[in-house]
């Protein structure tokens, strides 16, 4: 009765004050634009400590202030996958939850959220055997023509889960047998690489449902010089750093992969220099290359952290720029329009630098995240 | 304070934002009106809103006399608005702020926005007028998202509603 | 295919190592004793940041090292309440979860961990109004016969849930309207303390419901000199400390509280000083209480941490020690008895001190907790 | 490391402990075998144990040339046993490591203890013989809380189960 009588007297109150006065409304809520600008990122904290609880925060880099940087943010259970649609204001995460936190009945979700209000729109229940893995870029993509989710399991055993994110729908769980990760391949196809050094491709109908696959020849040793599945993408190819400093191009614009001839990220002055960190290798806009570089590589280093950047011209097969790191890097990704180079660097705050000339531009701390292993330019 | 180093009250504050009202929350009531400290300006004042200064990202902004919390304008919301995403809890408590334009007194209501986990900006606290949870429109131990479909706390706003005189 | 090749070659690599050799077995997990020792303390971490994933850490206070203190852990969500049985080896927790971790459908539970094994034996799912605000002790109870536990609800309606832990079964909810916490009474009673300066006693009958109510007369006032809730507890009787530095003692043990009369903590050389913290008192098993104390008391300064700790006796209402902190303390509890005087400082530490002469005997630090701003002795 | 000065190389350690097993782990395969750093120390020997020498809550313990994540002694187990109330992953990776008392290589299988939060004690990683996602085997991104009823990582143990030779 008393917070009756409380609650009672603050609505007069309010009220009262409402009769003579604009108040500022009640139960107001920032929108976001439909289309985000090309500096905005997606920053992925894991929470380590904390795996149920990571998030992921919505950075405006133009802004100068952390305030003004901090879009909003949504959660990202237990080392949620992250993809955007490229034709719809649509984020989704692949999630699991369990119904006592820690424990109890596991539920396995790809979740959609809305990017002008950061809520979540709807949901598709998924097998329980997603893959559970540091985040990386490949663990979940969307097919080229945008209509179908790709979603990396592991219990061991590999498969690929397909979902319609417009439909809604579960659509089938594709085994992918000694093979991980999904590159898409074509309008409507997936590749993944596999531990015997080949790729596996598997093409889908318009149902979702597979609809015919092929190997490609064993193009690369996994015992003598790995290549790193956390590729450099750009316009339907990708890039694979090997573990001894090679890039392997592969261009996945057609139904079938198609291996391109790889070559040495290394010359006299960089010997013994290799690719290492989280996220180690990505491309721009512009077709640029660019990877976290560290010398001394050996054994067990593939992802200790990049002293350096290294900029390369693909189609000229040569290294173009090398830009010295304020803080050596875990984690690197551009900005969609290629104007910014993203690092997440060993104290795990973000440091932005120009991409055309490596200039540091800022750094941004103190946005509420532990261990923002990913991120991702808006696009 | 005087009796703590500068050392301690640099780790009291670290503690009580993190510990008083970092996702524990509510100063209900607003019995004190904070002090103003910027001189009287001659300011041009609309008919019927609080004329404004200061930044509203800072602790030390005018309407934040009775605040406790995450500032949601660190959050991606404003001095009144709600993050993306989040709800603003209907149940509220009510400060009384001297703004420092015109000097007069102004009703605050304190809302919580609510359904995402802590945003982790911006902590503002303080226990002044503070009461045990048996007065719970003055307690800020409780989490005041109530009447929001989660009562998972993400940040606080501060709504002008009137003027208190 | 692969992985089961690989699975298959563990087994009989296992298989044949154990045939020749006594391997460590599979699957062992360590027990803990039916009955805690008496230096054993429960830490509770509420982990602020990520309040869906709080935990409790259980510690040996006589071993040396961090490694051998640290016991084990179980998680204790949303700023879960905690509980220990008396005359079982069981603790009670009251928690909330999300079906999506931070949204979805809620879920109050009283989940039930066997202090043998730390595993969860049981669960009685609650209504969904359990208060969420700081840990607190008296936010949870066992009634004093130990068969009901007592949980206190704000939605911001006040009431108390009454929950049978044995036959794992809701029994009521309870209104305490104006009236906050619980403190068993009798031997299946609960107060509460209220608005108005006054204890709201509930009896319950045999099966649990309300069977009466009483009030006490009017005995303190929350404006001029409010009581902390948070009191030290001892055999059926509590001291409550107030802001300006009084004992109110309540004696519980009857069917109806009996108020007794209070006195001051203060003296000449304390003038100004006030308790403070967000756990403040604590009685020992010999029945001497302790009290964390800072100068220059003010408004709003009534959960700033205490510098000393002051350790009285009740029945000579008399200070009889000041322990300095070595640094200041927010939370106070003992071990069940009354030897160790623990104490969270504001470096979110654990400082042991010898309850006997205040010496500090070790710092805890170390142990995987954040904020962990609760702390019980084993009982 | 020497291109690291010594701070670096500090961070390094700690991401490497937070980020690369902190909560995800599984070294598979154990194909390095750990370097003895140790003298040969003469022993008495059981017939069927391996000797024992060092401190199973350090990450220089000899059965841990292999290992990553939190250990288990460390969180209320012990090298080859659960903290109370996880559960200990039947799939596994191997690695051989170096008995420095008898000098001799032993088989250690790398359990995970699963269904509680990350135990947050005695982080201890190492990426050699780490290799990508599509060598499971090899690698130590993964979540090997597999097999089990939660996939909660907790801690890692480290169970001798024979002699390599």
């Amino acid at each position: 009765m008393r917070v009756l009588n409380w609650i009672t007297a603050l609505l007069l109150l309010a009220g009262a004050a409402r009769a003579e006065f604009a108040a500022d409304p009640l139960g107001q809520v920032e929108p976001l634009p439909e289309r985000w600008p090309a500096h905005w990122v997606l920053v992925h904290d894991i929470a380590f400590e904390h795996i149920m609880d990571g998030k992921t925060v919505v950075l405006d880099l133009d802004a100068e202030t952390p305030a003004d940087q901090f879009k909003g943010m949504f959660n990202s259970a237990f080392a949620a996958f992250l993809a955007q649609s490229r034709t719809r204001p649509e984020i989704y995460l692949a999630e699991t939850y369990y119904s006592r936190g820690t424990r109890g009945e596991r539920t396995d979700v790809l979740t959609i959220y809305d990017k002008r209000s950061l809520s979540p729109t709807g949901e598709v229940v998924l097998k329980t055997n997603r893959a559970i893995l540091l985040p990386q870029k490949f663990s979940m993509q969307m097919t080229s023509d945008d209509t179908l989710a790709l979603i990396y399991n592991f219990t061991p055993a590999m498969s690929v889960s397909v979902v319609d994110p417009i439909a809604k729908r579960y659509v089938a769980d594709i085994p992918i047998p000694g093979c991980a990760a999904v590159f898409p391949t074509g309008q409507r196809s997936f590749s993944s690489l596999c531990g015997n050094g080949t790729l596996y491709t598997v093409r889908l109908d318009a149902d979702g449902q597979p609809a015919g696959t092929s190997r490609s020849e064993r193009f690369f040793d996994p015992e003598s010089d790995a290549l790193i599945e956390k590729a450099a993408w750009h316009a339907g190819r990708a890039w694979f750093p090997s573990y001894h400093g090679r890039w392997q191009p592969v261009d996945f614009s057609g139904d079938a992969p198609r291996i391109e001839p790889a070559w040495s990220m290394l010359d006299d002055e960089t010997a013994g220099w290799r690719p290492g960190g989280l996220a180690p290798a990505a491309a721009g806009a512009d077709g640029r290359l660019y990877v976290l570089a560290h010398p001394e590589g050996r054994e067990g280093s593939h992802r200790d952290p990049g002293v350096e950047v290294w900029v390369f011209d693909p189609s000229a097969r040569q290294r173009i720029a090398r830009y010295p790191l304020r803080l050596p890097g875990l984690t690197l990704a551009l900005t969609r329009d290629a104007e910014l180079l993203l690092v997440i660097n060993v104290e795990m705050q973000l440091d932005v630098y120009r991409a055309s000339d490596g200039e540091l531009l800022k750094t941004i701390a103190g946005i509420g995240t532990e261990t923002p292993l990913l991120v991702f330019g808006a696009n | 304070m005087n009796w703590l180093d500068q050392w301690t009250e640099r780790r009291l504050r670290g503690i009580a934002q993190r510990s008083s009202r970092r996702s524990f929350l509510g100063r209900l009531g607003g019995l004190l009106a904070g002090a103003a400290t910027l001189p009287l300006l001659p300011v041009a004042r609309g008919a019927d809103k609080a004329p404004e200064s200061g930044d509203p990202t800072s602790c030390d902004y005018w309407r934040y006399c009775a605040t406790d919390g995450f500032l949601c304008a660190c959050c991606g919301g404003s001095a009144s608005s709600c993050p993306p995403g989040t709800e603003m809890s209907p149940i509220t408590w009510i400060g009384t702020c001297t703004n420092p334009v015109d000097n007069a007194a102004y009703v605050i209501s304190y809302n919580d926005c609510c359904g995402k986990s802590a945003c982790g900006n911006c902590s503002c606290t303080r226990n002044e007028g503070d009461r045990p949870i048996y007065q719970p429109q003055l307690n800020n131990e409780y989490n005041w998202c109530l009447g929001t479909e989660h009562q998972t706390y993400n940040c606080s706003v501060a709504r002008v509603i009137g003027k208190a005189d």
